[in-house]
């Protein structure tokens, strides 16, 4: 699922996937952002890509609210139920006697659980990265440029834009130093 | 319908199923169907004799059904046996009660082992090289009765030698019958570790020439000079079975256990007080106890005694008074003491002690086995001996091996070499096996009938006898019973009272009295593996022991060593190991692998030397050492012994077989070959304990020693 | 439920070794040989230690017959992830050879090294394996084995006895090293039974344990010597 | 290189390990140098036992169970120790010859037997159920007898086959149900030792 | 300290994937040759029976349970330390990270697959995992090997998510250089990561869960490993301290490790822009910290054991300081305490040169420390008669050295096909002067940066 190539020349009127630029740093970028957001688009609407995170602009921050901690806790309880699970199966199903100890040794699956809740939590974590941030909502998130890694550019654009505003993106878009206007 | 009805059926229709045992002609001269009454995967337990010492302990034979494959006339396939599985002690043997040592436990792989002669052999190389031929039983037989013809042909019966250990039983009787009717003489017995000096005191001072048995169970207070009588001496198994008695059996009553020797052997171990002393002295000590309690010997003062045994004055008298006081008391002399130029004045001296305290025929005290009393063959006089035994023209080897336990300086495997033709019935190809033109291999114990006559171990007489357990592995035959065979087809036929050598046992058995008056004893004893009870005065030889009369007045004789004490500063211990004996059991690997009771030695022989003097010496546990007598050189590994005396060193006997089976072949070294020809000055006994020798260090550990145990002391010193 | 005990009676044990052989012969302990022996892999399910006391000349020995002391808190046991090694209802230390993986971890934890690995297969010298116990498995390379107390003969009697509708009378059951003890210094038999010759003698107030101290509760029973003198 | 390295590996892996030289024994006639061992003839042979399969032998002869059965002969007739002892036991040649020695002579593997029988040879069968070796297990037939378990309860209708055929799996679980069921005893010490 | 451009970073840092110099492969070719013949012997091993080895009555582990403590040990290298320097966001921490995680991964490969070499039935390792079977038994919960396979489980599984989220976003970076297959593989591998602000947070966040999750997983691996020996009654075995004990020596190997694997990089890769004299020099000084407090633990250790006394602890204690033992302990006290000490202590020392040779010399105490701490307790276990001794043969030698050349050929290989320094952080790390940042419209101000 590696995204679009982008064509070469922008071409002007229908068929416009997206129209974005590519700026040299945070600076214009922000502006950029700045810009578009005059123009009425909400945060969601307007897409940013670079090649590391930008907390120091506040473009940097959006979309930065998130319940992965408490994703990551759910997991936890889940690998501890599992682990009690599994211990009581283990010891119940064939309960046999060793060096005098319980067949429940609480002190021995204490580590099981422990160990089986910290691999719940892990995985709760990535799962949770992999579906909300790495795969993307239908028709959208196609939108990049290889230039943002190999040139070190900040990405900024909007993704199906609606025909009739599109010139005035791209006057907004250009507008900030720097700026190279690209479409998709 | 079950499975007896069946035979029922086949007997009416005219087939019995008995016939149907005996098939293979290999095995026609066993009337005993051993296998009829197994049933896969269960266990019976029948009757049998350890063979592997004169203590003759009685075993039950724990048999099952196995399957072995074999190749009959060239077409293989298994043979459904019935296999010995386990040898226990026989419950109500009055000589072993049910108990084993580790030699009879061990003694089952002389049936199974790899390197046992599975048939007649007939010489095709040099001698000693061990090439032989497989023959026929019947040209073997053919070929001795042909040998034995030429002899008596030409009037040399009396050149017909025949050489054996000492057995206990029918067996040699058998020999020595053979002989006389032939016109040979009598058979040379020859032991390493034989006990004809003991005897002959016993002969002179109770006039019964024969091993004494002791009554410890019932005993307060044992004084043991030397003799390893829980290990290897006399009758272990029955000893230890009493000293567990003596110690715990009765009920607040514990006897004390005083050992006197010089290197703390395994029953010196279990003593409550081990006294040192100089080797050899050991009469002197007993005279000097005998001294403090009686009076009658004024030159063995306590003081006088200190100066010849190096035992302090005060515990002479310390001895004294407790062998005087705590009866019944019984002190008992064997092994060691004995192998010295002055063994009969220790051995007198030493029943001096017994009948000072009344102990002989007493509770806790000393006695003699009843013996059976056997027609007495009337050999040809003027008999070989083990050196002269070059001069024989035809030799029978059975079971004794004097090419390994006679010292090198009697150079007996060269007056063997000298005889033209010699025969064996071992069933192993050792030291003198090797140099057999004629090799006629003997069932195994378990193959064939076993019996026995204790010569000690219980206080009432005994007799051991069992059938075969199993059907014989190999093309192997009973050796008495082809005795009896060659007997009769000599041109001149020896003509022995019994067809078979089993009508030999049974002619004796039926004669003895039965416990019950509706009861065979014969077929008694096989069932039970036994006859027990009280001789009949014909039956029975030899007098009551009588106390002795002059015997005590044997005047001290000081104990000569071979070696100048300046060159050889070492006295040398070569002492029955409790694995191998005198080296006839070292074939077994069992007991190969067993650790040795007190160094924890395993596959591997050693030198036994004080730390003191190994620190002196320079040397560190499992280094080479050489220990050098006047009369030959071993290289062996030094291992450390705190209870042997600084100015000895031991070696357990046993090892260094030049070929004795793949276990034992070319494994450590033999003490023996270092023994100095010194013996006992009135009996001729080889005295084995008086030769001295060197030691020093010949190089670093190599790892020839293989030991099992790590620590030697049970808490491990370290300075803080 | 029985519980299996053995109480060791060193002041009647003469360090004979005969248990040791015995033990060879019943349950079919292979002999490893001299070099296996020098690299330390032989097996001994009992064995005597002997501990020199003092110097000479005024030197005494200790023998103690050691095998597995079938513990009720068996160190060997709760380490082991297989539950090769585990406890029994009548307080056996089962070693089940199929379930080993070869951790080797019970003999590291078993305070009496009574435990033993099969660096190779075991072998036999034919026809040596005719004399092979059938009723004791063989062990092959990778497991651990140690004394059994010869459950073998255990089972037989129980099923023997269950057989006559009866129960197991004391001293009917004699493992390999307790029949051939030629001074009877080894006794076995039921530790429930308060009449029975073991529980008896584990009474004695010459009864000790083995290394009691390390808690792992041996149900084998050592009687001391009593030194005179 | 890397090649080079692991040839060489190969060649020194394979001389590992030196065990001490013992010499060959020296054979007499008669005597052999076989070992008897618990190690696999083969891998594959280890894999079988890894896997809990057991050999599909061939029998020295196509002994017909049905029409034995149909004779209505016990079991125990010929499986002598099932009733007393661990073994049901495959019956030696002159258990046969009980009855053949009489019985059906003309038929040619009767005769074939009763040439074994008089070499002193024995039929070499091949066990059917039973377990691997590494299994360890020590099943004991005669308790489950007296626990009146039927014989085709574990061995199927032996009855209907010629030849024996395996058609039960005696897996551990087979067991340990049963036992459970008839609350036997199930420690591992039951049947492992 | 220069500051390389991102497009520097990029030349730099992507340049060992798109160019292969002979010195790959004939590194490739030395190690994987050593690794082929440690298999090789491994094979020999199953093949003949486990006798081969030098194990013996009573000393049953020796060799190969060291081996598995030791690389256990090493692999707190990575994962921990990255771990806690990025809670405490130590900007110079950015290029040492990822040397640091992968050599978490490797070693614990290495490490787990010990207890299964030393098994001697490793083909029914499969008991060892919990899984419902037709025998109805499972393992025993109260083994600790059986912890020992949970606790290595869980760290490894998060020490590859670790090792690899961070990862990803250089695969894009990767990806785009790339062309053709590679480009494909690349492309998949990095999930489609594109560089949106929300990607770049949730990335963050996951990375502060995982090594908030993985610091105590990372200390219970090496305290259930340590439990291995205190559970079992053996002389020096059963004490209380082995837990921090073994957790601090696997910490103090980790760094060791870690030291070397950076300058072995830092001369190869020719990264001298972004490994500094300053990381190392940090480094030194966390090495510092744990030989003394692997030096306190010792001194508790050998001081309290001393003190009780007992019988059986001292046979042991002895056969250490001046027994048969005494060279390799005292070789481990040089190594683990008094070269770091002088080395790391007096600054002048404290350079890369000083680095490499302390971690030398703290690699092979702490590969001594652990074997003398499993064999002189074996071979000395309270009966005396029952002393033995272990003496390696040369399949354990050659499969020991086999896991280091192992360890090097994952690394070489790994450092092939993935920036051995993570390039996003590298630039995330450098900010720009506040002036340069404008204002953002009013409703969009920004809150507080600083995380």
């Amino acid at each position: 699922m590696t995204p679009r190539e982008p064509r070469g020349q922008p071409e002007q009127g229908r068929g416009l996937k997206a129209v974005y630029a590519l700026y040299p740093d945070g600076a214009s970028a922000q502006q950029a952002v700045n810009r578009l957001r005059a123009l009425g688009l909400q945060d969601r609407d307007i897409t940013v890509v670079s090649a590391q995170p930008m907390e120091d602009y506040e473009f940097g921050h959006i979309g930065k609210k998130t319940y992965m901690w408490w994703i990551a806790c759910l997991g936890g309880l889940i690998g501890m139920a599992t682990a009690f699970g599994l211990a009581y199966l283990a010891e119940y199903s064939w309960a046999i006697n060793v060096g005098g100890l319980p067949i429940w040794a609480w002190w021995p699956n204490l580590i099981i659980i422990f160990e089986l809740t910290m691999l719940g939590a892990i995985a709760a974590t990535v799962i949770t990265l992999v579906v909300t941030a790495l795969i993307p909502e239908r028709g959208r998130g196609f939108l990049y440029d290889p230039e943002v890694t190999t040139e070190g550019q900040v990405l900024v654009g909007v993704e199906n834009p609606a025909q009739d505003r599109v010139s005035s993106f791209e006057r907004e878009l250009s507008a900030p130093p720097g700026a190279r206007l690209k479409t998709l | 319908m079950d499975r007896r009805s069946f035979i029922k059926l086949t007997a009416i229709t005219g087939s019995t199923a008995a016939l149907t045992a005996c098939g293979n002609p290999e095995h026609q001269l066993i009337r005993f169907v051993p296998d009829e009454d197994i049933v896969p995967g269960q266990a019976v337990w029948k009757p049998g004799v350890c063979p592997l010492c004169s203590a003759g302990c009685g075993l039950t034979v724990r048999v099952m059904d196995a399957d072995a494959d074999v190749v009959v006339d060239g077409q293989a396939g298994v043979k459904r046996i019935a296999a010995a599985k386990k040898l226990e002690g026989l419950p109500d043997h009055p000589v072993n009660r049910g108990a084993l040592c580790p030699r009879g436990q061990a003694a089952i792989q002389v049936t199974y082992h790899p390197d046992r002669i599975t048939q007649p052999l007939k010489r095709t190389g040099n001698r000693g090289t061990g090439q032989y031929e497989a023959i026929s039983w019947d040209d073997a037989v053919v070929e001795l009765v042909g040998r034995l013809d030429m002899l008596a042909g030409a009037g040399n019966q009396r050149m017909l030698a025949m050489l054996t250990r000492r057995t206990s039983g029918h067996r040699g009787a058998l020999l020595e019958q053979f002989a006389a009717r032939f016109g040979a003489p009598a058979p040379v017995v020859y032991e390493l570790f034989g006990d004809e000096v003991l005897r002959r005191a016993n002969a002179m001072s109770y006039g019964r020439a024969q091993l004494p048995t002791f009554d410890l169970a019932n005993s307060r207070y044992v004084l043991n000079f030397g003799s390893d009588l829980l290990g290897t001496w006399n009758s272990p198994v029955a000893h230890s079975r009493a000293y567990g008695e003596m110690r715990q059996g009765r009920p607040g009553v514990r006897g004390t256990f005083v050992q006197v020797e010089t290197r703390m052997s395994q029953t010196g171990a279990n003593a409550d007080e081990w006294v040192a002393i100089r080797p050899g002295t050991e009469g002197a000590l007993a005279l000097g106890i005998a001294q403090v309690i009686g009076g009658k010997h004024p030159d063995y003062t306590p003081d006088a005694v200190q100066k010849l045994t190096g035992v302090d004055a005060r515990r002479v008298e310390r001895l004294a008074r407790g062998f005087e006081a705590t009866r019944p008391a019984v002190a008992i002399v064997g092994g060691a003491p004995l192998a010295h130029t002055n063994g009969l004045f220790t051995a007198l001296a030493v029943n001096t002690l017994n009948s000072l305290v009344g102990s002989v025929g007493q509770p806790g005290g000393v006695f003699f086995t009843p013996q059976l009393n056997r027609a007495a063959a009337s050999n040809a006089g003027g008999g070989f001996t083990l050196q002269d035994i070059g001069n024989a023209h035809v030799l029978l080897v059975d079971g004794a091996n004097p090419v390994f336990t006679a010292p090198a300086a009697w150079r007996v495997r060269e007056s063997l070499e000298k005889v033209p033709y010699i025969v064996s019935v071992g069933s192993f190809l050792d030291e003198t096996s090797a140099l057999a033109d004629l090799i006629l291999p003997d069932h195994s114990f378990l193959e064939t009938w076993s019996e026995s006559l204790p010569e000690s171990g219980s206080l009432a007489a005994v007799a051991g006898v069992a059938p075969a357990v199993m059907r014989p592995l190999h093309r192997t035959r009973a050796t008495g019973d082809v005795l009896l065979d060659v007997g009769r087809r000599l041109a001149t036929p020896v003509n022995l009272p019994w067809q078979t050598f089993d009508e030999m046992l049974a002619a004796t058995f039926t004669g003895l009295p039965s416990a019950a008056p509706d009861v065979d004893t014969w077929s008694d004893a096989q069932t039970k593996g036994m006859w027990t009870g009280t001789l009949p005065a014909g039956l029975a030889s030899g007098a009551s022991p009588q106390t002795p009369a002059a015997a005590g007045a044997a005047a001290f004789a000081a104990p000569q060593f071979d070696g100048d004490p300046g060159q050889y500063p070492f006295h040398f211990l070569p002492y029955p190991s409790s694995k191998f004996l005198d080296g006839s059991l070292a074939h077994l690997p069992w007991l190969q692998e067993m650790p040795d009771p007190l160094t924890s030695g395993m596959w591997s022989s050693w030198v036994e030397i004080n730390p003191a003097t190994m620190q002196k010496l320079g040397i560190a546990e499992g280094d080479v050492v050489e220990v050098a007598s006047a009369h030959g050189t071993v290289r062996s590994a030094a291992v450390v012994n705190p209870g042997i005396a600084p100015d000895t060193v031991a070696m357990p006997v046993g090892q260094g077989h030049t070929s004795f089976t793949r276990f034992a072949s070319g494994r450590g070294e033999n003490p023996v070959t270092l023994l100095a020809p010194v013996t006992e000055a009135t009996t001729g006994a080889l005295a084995w304990a008086a030769t001295r020798v060197r030691v020093s260090r010949a190089g670093p550990a190599d790892g020839r020693l293989v030991m099992f145990a790590g620590g030697l002391r049970e808490h491990v010193e370290h300075e803080r | 439920m029985p519980r299996w005990g053995m109480a060791a009676d060193l002041d009647r044990c003469t360090g004979c070794g005969g248990c040791v052989v015995a033990c060879h012969a019943e349950n079919n302990i292979s002999t490893v040989g001299d070099d296996q022996a020098s690299r330390g892999r032989a097996k001994h399910w009992i064995r005597v230690e002997r501990y020199y006391e003092g110097e000479f000349p005024d030197v005494r020995v200790k023998f103690r017959p050691v095998m597995c002391q079938q513990c009720d808190n068996a160190p060997c046991e709760p380490v082991c992830p297989t539950y090769a090694s585990h406890h029994t209802d009548d307080g056996l230390n089962a070693q089940v050879y199929n379930r080993c993986i070869g951790t080797r971890y019970c003999a590291n934890a078993c305070p009496y090294n009574v435990r033993f690995f099969d660096f190779f297969n075991p072998s036999w010298e034919k026809p040596l394996h005719l004399q092979l116990n059938p009723d004791v498995s063989l062990r092959e390379v990778g497991v651990m084995e140690k004394c059994t107390f010869c459950v073998q003969r255990i089972k037989s009697a129980q099923i023997g006895a269950k057989a006559g509708q009866r129960e197991v009378r004391d001293g009917e059951i004699q493992p390999a090293c307790v029949q051939g003890c030629p001074s009877k210094a080894l006794v076995f038999g039921d530790l429930e039974d308060p009449e029975s010759e073991v529980s008896r003698l584990s009474r004695s107030p010459r009864g000790t344990k083995l290394l009691e101290d390390l808690g792992t509760k041996p149900k084998v029973a050592y009687l001391a010597r009593v030194s005179q003198t | 290189m890397a090649v080079c390295l692991a040839t060489y590996g190969t060649v020194a892996g394979c001389r590992l390990y030196q065990p001490a030289e013992r010499p060959a024994p020296q054979l007499l006639p008669g005597q052999t140098a076989d070992v008897f061992t618990t190690a696999r003839p083969s891998l594959a042979a280890a894999v079988n036992d890894f896997l809990g399969r057991l050999p599909e032998g061939e029998q020295p002869i196509e002994f017909p169970h049905n029409t034995h059965v149909k004779m209505n002969i016990a079991c125990s007739t010929c499986h002598e120790g099932v009733e007393t002892g661990p073994v049901a036991g495959l019956p030696s040649v002159r258990t046969c010859m009980i009855c053949h020695e009489a019985i059906a002579t003309d038929r040619p593997r009767i005769q074939q037997i009763t040439a074994m029988r008089d070499k002193g040879l024995d039929l070499n069968w091949v066990r059917v159920y039973g377990y691997v070796r590494e299994a360890h297990v020590k099943f004991n037939h005669a308790p489950h007898i007296r626990a009146k378990v039927e014989c085709a309860t574990c061995h199927g209708n032996i009855g209907e086959q010629t030849i024996a055929q395996r058609n039960v799996d005696l897996n551990m679980g087979f067991c340990v149900n049963c036992h459970r069921e008839n609350d036997a005893p199930v420690d591992c010490l039951t049947c492992h030792f | 300290m220069s500051h390389p451009t991102g497009a520097e970073m990029n030349r730099d840092l992507l340049h060992p994937l798109f160019n292969t110099s002979w010195r790959f492969w004939l590194l490739v070719a030395v190690f994987g040759g050593v690794v082929l013949f440690g298999a090789v012997s491994w094979a020999t091993q199953l093949w003949l029976g486990f006798g081969i080895a030098g194990l013996n009555w009573p000393v049953y582990w020796a060799f190969y349970v060291t081996n598995f403590v030791f690389w256990i040990g090493i692999s707190h290298a990575g994962t921990l330390i990255s771990a806690i320097l990025r809670l405490v966001n130590a900007g110079w921490r950015r290029p040492v990270t990822r040397c640091a995680e992968v050599i978490t991964v490797f070693a614990l490969m290495i490490g787990a697959m010990f207890p299964i070499i030393h098994l001697g039935r490793p083909w029914l390792a499969f008991w060892l995992f919990p899984y419902p079977s037709e025998r109805l038994i499972w393992p025993n919960f109260r083994s600790p090997l059986v912890w020992d396979f949970f606790a290595i489980n869980t760290y490894l599984t998060g020490s590859l998510l670790f090792l690899y989220l961070p990862i990803i976003p250089d695969f894009a970076a990767v990806r785009d250089k790339a062309t053709g297959l590679r480009r494909r593989i690349y492309g998949a591998l990095a999930l489609g990561w594109r560089g949106t602000p929300k990607q770049w947070h949730r990335l963050e966040t996951a990375m502060s869960i995982m090594a908030v999750a993985i610091i105590p997983v990372a200390v219970s691996v090496h305290t259930i490993v340590s439990f291995d020996f205190s559970m079992a009654p053996v002389p020096m075995w059963n004490t209380t301290i082995f837990g921090p004990y073994f957790v601090a020596g696997a910490i103090f190997s980790g760094i060791a490790g870690l030291l070397l694997a950076m300058a072995v990089l830092r001369r190869f890769l020719h990264l001298e822009a972004y490994l500094h004299p300053v990381h190392f020099e940090n480094l030194g000084k966390l090495l510092l910290v744990m030989a003394l407090l692997w030096g306190y633990f010792v001194f508790n250790e050998r001081l309290v054991t001393y003190y009780a006394n007992e019988p059986a602890e001292m046979a042991v204690f002895w056969s250490t300081q001046s027994g048969a033992f005494a060279p390799l302990y005292w070789t481990m006290v040089i190594g683990n305490f008094v070269l770091p000490l002088i080395l790391m202590g007096i600054r002048r020392f404290r350079t890369i040169t000083g680095c490499v040779i302390a971690s030398i010399g703290v690699i092979v105490g702490m590969w001594l420390e652990r074997f003398l701490i499993i064999v002189p307790g074996l071979s000395q276990k309270y009966l005396p008669y029952s002393f033995g001794s272990y003496r390696p043969q040369p399949v354990e030698i050659v499969i020991t050295t086999a896991t280091f050349a192992g360890m090097a050929l994952l690394y070489v290989l790994f450092a092939k096909v993935v920036p051995i320094i993570s390039i996003w952080e590298l630039k995330a790390g450098e900010h720009p002067s506040p002036s340069l940042i404008p204002p953002a419209t009013e409703e969009h101000r920004l809150g507080d940066l600083h995380l």
